[in-house]
């Protein structure tokens, strides 16, 4: 499924700003890995011209409308309306015609099997990590950290329960969960358990959180990335990264869509990483 | 589409500076990789030719980022010429480019003469490229920054420098940063060029209003995609009727009508840069379209379309 | 919106040239007509300033139709600077504008530098116009076409004619078709402008491809609209950062937040051109996003805005 | 009613190709003068950038949806899928928001009581001629002279048959009503008549032969025009059109949006009208 036109089988809102949409996408179960992601292309007119990344948060099947047809394959993206784009994708209904390139990027791998999993969402960083989620529960203990500024940050949690995942959730107003940040209950978990692999998606201050007490408790941590992307094929080279190693004498960039989004921490030039260089919504 | 351009018993083959084209579409430098990237979404051998991302003496690493951003119906890029280098170009990128059945371009550029003398001759050797396209709108470190490209003279000199250390065919691709384009293609003409290829991006800028801050690092960038396609017609025509070696049109080609407006305004071939982002399969589209409207108006060879702007 | 231009405790005036202004929203000139045209769908007293269409000595009748095509987020124009000519202007135009309370800018052009010069100081003559603003985007006739615009000692030239018949506040308009606009931008302000105003139109073309002919009757036009802005942004930060009297930024605004892209980037006040045409409320609603911006923001006194760019 | 953002009341297909849209307007019944146009915004973002200028077909009340409110004032155009624009304003609904400028331009002058009046509409150039015949048989004998190319090209005729206007149709490959030109129309007719008022709206090479035809008649004639516009109200100079006695030396301009779009036959400049000039879809 590199490039394809689809229909829309879902459109909705499912928190204030937060949408859920339901793409008809033949071949997504077995080719999407998680932590990939799309492209979108939100009109078939050049407006906007650019297509928008997001994560893939979930594939599978559908009862088909008409009797006695085959189930109808889908993948979902949850998204929230920051802009321009996002706002013309809240406005598309069913059966709506839409571009889709993907899926694309690296993913996450694992880790050792029977080692704890916690994955770190914040808003809607949580996305890639559901069909992770899936995978882990199988044969590890997982737990889903999740913050958000105030309780309609907070999405999709159920969905993680559902599939066995212990979830803690931390807000800054405490308007859900614990009052406060999400790094805070890492830091608590991490020395409860002593040893876990950590898979951490959001705003890049958050990641920067993580990633150092990652590196204090030593636990394996890999960040999926957002960056602003005009190809998502590791053509235009506008998606770089500055990787370990990085100086203004021998600069190291790593393309987002190809090399990442998702990157091992020491992979990545942590000292380097500006929270304001990127115009991202999640690097605000 | 066959490997001779011809279906339907129409032909789009073009010859551009002693370069054999099945039909007159190539991806611009820096929108399409080095070919490979979009292999899973295009037929590459369906296309006229391949040009690769520009490429420099040593590897470069580029500038820092946010380096794009979008515009109304454009995009501004300042990737900074990020690229392998030309020798690490020869070692892992040509194995996949010599396999292809698609004549390849290589894009390259310096900053001083030496090194577009020194890139030029590398190129030179690779026996599988069919010609390389020099970009000429970087700065000459040497001469305090003033751009090769804006001076007549300066672009003089760095086309006569290539052209002495190159026997294959040459396209100088000018800048439209210019007060008068065809000042500069003449130079590119006179110094040896066998072709031209305009225009590269137009310089500018967007601000984010919240934050006071420039949207890319670099603070100004490259304008591209279908906002800038009236800036290059319009210098395309004026370059046509300036020189007499072929030109290449470049700059807002999303659809086979937007590139018959330069084949109409007298470009040999064009280039699809910025709308192979926002669909990779955008030049597949360019020439089927291309086709379908030789079908429509009962034009059996796409060159009878060249040049054929009727003005008054 | 109050005539002072302070509401909700915030003030949205500024002076440029000694005009002072409620806020800094004007019309670009050629999108407005004489004010009247518009005077049915906005509330002119509410505007910055006005500006005119451009004026010659003689009435002018413009080019052959078609004389407009649009193009994606923009549009082309070869109006051909039609006019009624100053004496018409003075005699039929200024009875409707002098009874504005908002200030006037006559915006005028020639083709020889005796033209200029009688121009202004008939413009100069009338006492209820605030200023004027010269546009050097045309042909000399004398030299050869050359336009004065993109060569400094010509720009030099028509400005100091200007000049020296002028006591008015003097605006002066630079074009974006040269390579470098920070040349024109000192000439002008070492020739004796008050301001500059910049940008006028791109030169663009475009092809209708089934007729094989120009869209515009003229072959080329100004390109105008959204798609300009990045470019627009560019030469203002350049321009701003190249002289020392006030800049007045033009080119792509239909909103707040693009007006504020050009102040942030040092122009001290903005015209909105072709969005007038799209929306004939537009201004309003920028000088009412502006405000709401400030709001927002905590702006109380929006010159403060004014360069704020926060460069790395 | 000058500027305003209102909705769309009903949006469809009459004809292939040819739409009808109804549009709430406050306002219209007493301000829409026959032969008046409006600017009509496709969309709110900037894609396609300009507003399209469309005749008023005619005004009118309908009942309100909701019991006991008053009935609702509308306008109706009739347009003709010819690009871009016109295939998104094909895609609105009833109920999608749209933002009209208008009534603009000076309209038909309705001539001398008692004399016969002819209208002659070329395809989509039958729209200004509505409202005029309602307003003409009130007091005269009027007849409508409808070509087309095909009997898809003609439209609405059975609206102005039911004010009691008597039609006369020609299609050039003879689908419907006379094989033909419907100048030629027009001449039989004026022949037979002698005297009569001719009011004509449709491709320019129509209006061209019909200027002819009146002028040998002695004929007096009324024609709308189209032209390229950017603003509808004046502003831009991008619509004029050669007025009578127009030379290189002399020239002398009129615009079509503010001194038309209807002009007297004399106030323009035949012999210079060249009828490839304009792009327009009804002058190719
Ligand atoms: C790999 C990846 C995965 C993502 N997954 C999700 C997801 O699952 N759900 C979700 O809601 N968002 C996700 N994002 C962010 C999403 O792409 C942006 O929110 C979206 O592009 C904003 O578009 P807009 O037109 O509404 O905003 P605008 O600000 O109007 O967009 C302007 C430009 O900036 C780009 N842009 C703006 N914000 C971002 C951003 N945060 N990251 C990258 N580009 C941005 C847009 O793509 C566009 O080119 C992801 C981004 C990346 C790179
Ligand atoms: C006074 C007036 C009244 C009109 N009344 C009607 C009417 O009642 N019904 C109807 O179907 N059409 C009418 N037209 C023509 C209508 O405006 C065009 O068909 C329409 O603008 C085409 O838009 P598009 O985006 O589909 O076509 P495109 O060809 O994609 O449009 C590109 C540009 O050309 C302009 N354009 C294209 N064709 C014309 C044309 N014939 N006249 C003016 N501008 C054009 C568009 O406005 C736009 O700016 C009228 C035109 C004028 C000037
Ligand atoms: C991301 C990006 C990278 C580019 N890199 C190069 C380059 O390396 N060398 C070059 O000559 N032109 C480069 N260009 C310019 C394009 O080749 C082309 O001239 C320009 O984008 C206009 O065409 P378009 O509007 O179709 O994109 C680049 C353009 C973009 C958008
Ligand atoms: C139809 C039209 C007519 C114009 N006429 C003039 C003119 O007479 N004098 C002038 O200095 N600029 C003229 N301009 C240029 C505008 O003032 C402005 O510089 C340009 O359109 C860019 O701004 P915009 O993108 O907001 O339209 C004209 C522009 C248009 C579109
Ligand atoms: S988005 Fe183009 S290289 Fe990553
Ligand atoms: S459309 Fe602008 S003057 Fe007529």
């Amino acid at each position: 499924m590199p490039n394809f036109k689809t229909r829309i089988l879902a459109n909705q809102e499912i928190a204030p700003g937060y949408w859920r949409m339901r793409i008809q996408a033949p071949g997504a179960v077995a080719d999407c890995k998680p932590g990939q992601f799309l492209m979108f292309r939100v009109q078939l007119s050049l407006l906007p011209l650019l297509r928008r990344p997001f994560g893939i948060f979930r594939t599978g099947f559908q009862p088909s409308d008409v009797d006695g047809l085959p189930p109808v394959e889908y993948l979902e993206i949850l998204y929230k309306i920051v802009g321009q784009g996002t706002a013309m994708m809240s406005e598309l209904h069913q059966g709506d015609r839409v571009e889709i390139l993907g899926p694309l990027g690296r993913g996450f791998s694992a880790g050792a099997t029977g080692r704890e999993k916690i994955l770190v969402g914040g808003g809607i960083g949580l996305v890639p990590l559901f069909m992770l989620a899936q995978d882990l529960v199988e044969k590890n203990r997982v737990r889903l950290l999740m913050g958000g500024r105030t309780r309609d940050d907070i999405i999709a949690i159920t969905e993680f329960e559902r599939l066995g995942v212990e979830t803690y959730t931390a807000t800054e107003d405490g308007s859900l969960g614990e009052q406060g940040l999400v790094t805070d209950v890492l830091e608590a978990k991490l020395k409860e358990i002593g040893e876990a692999d950590v898979f951490a998606c959001g705003p890049m201050p958050m990641l920067q959180a993580v990633q150092k007490i990652c590196a204090r408790y030593e636990a394996p941590l890999q960040v999926s990335l957002e960056a602003l992307m005009a190809c998502g094929v590791g053509a235009c080279l506008g998606c770089v990264v500055k990787g370990a190693g990085h100086s203004e004498q021998t600069p190291r960039y790593l393309c987002t869509c190809k090399e990442g989004p998702v990157f091992r921490a020491e992979q990545l030039d942590w000292d380097l990483m500006d929270a304001t260089e990127s115009s991202c919504e999640g690097c605000k | 589409m066959n490997s001779t351009g011809s279906k339907n018993g129409i032909s789009l083959a073009v010859e551009v500076a002693g370069i054999r084209m099945k039909n007159p579409i190539m991806p611009a430098s820096g929108t399409f990789g080095y070919g490979e990237e979009y292999a899973p979404y295009i037929d590459l051998d369906n296309l006229g030719a391949i040009v690769t991302k520009g490429l420099s003496l040593a590897p470069k690493a580029g500038n820092p980022t946010p380096r794009i951003t979008e515009t109304v119906s454009g995009m501004l890029n300042a990737i900074g010429l990020q690229n392998v280098g030309v020798d690490a170009f020869i070692e892992h990128k040509m194995p996949f480019l010599r396999e292809l059945n698609t004549p390849v371009i290589a894009n390259f550029f310096g900053n001083t003469l030496e090194e577009y003398g020194e890139v030029a001759s590398r190129l030179d050797a690779i026996p599988e490229l069919a010609g390389v396209e020099l970009n000429i709108s970087c700065p000459n470190v040497k001469k305090g920054g003033i751009v090769f490209g804006t001076d007549p003279k300066a672009a003089f000199e760095a086309v006569s420098t290539v052209r002495k250390r190159l026997s294959k065919p040459l396209i100088v691709k000018l800048t439209p940063n210019v007060t008068d384009i065809t000042d500069i293609a003449r130079a590119a003409e006179d110094a040896g060029a066998d072709a031209l290829s305009c225009i590269n991006t137009i310089t500018g800028m967007a601000i984010d209003v919240r934050r006071r801050r420039p949207r890319i690092a670099n603070l100004t960038g490259g304008l591209s995609g279908p906002a800038i396609r009236p800036v290059a017609v319009r210098m395309v025509y004026q370059v046509v009727n300036a020189v007499s070696i072929p030109v290449i049109g470049v700059g807002g080609i999303s659809t086979a009508e937007d590139a018959l407006e330069f084949l109409i305004a007298g470009a040999s071939a064009v280039q699809v840069g910025t709308a192979n982002f926002v669909d990779p399969d955008a030049m597949q589209k360019v020439i089927d379209g291309l086709e379908r409207f030789c079908l429509e108006e009962g034009v059996d060879d796409i060159r009878s379309l060249i040049g054929s702007l009727e003005v008054a």
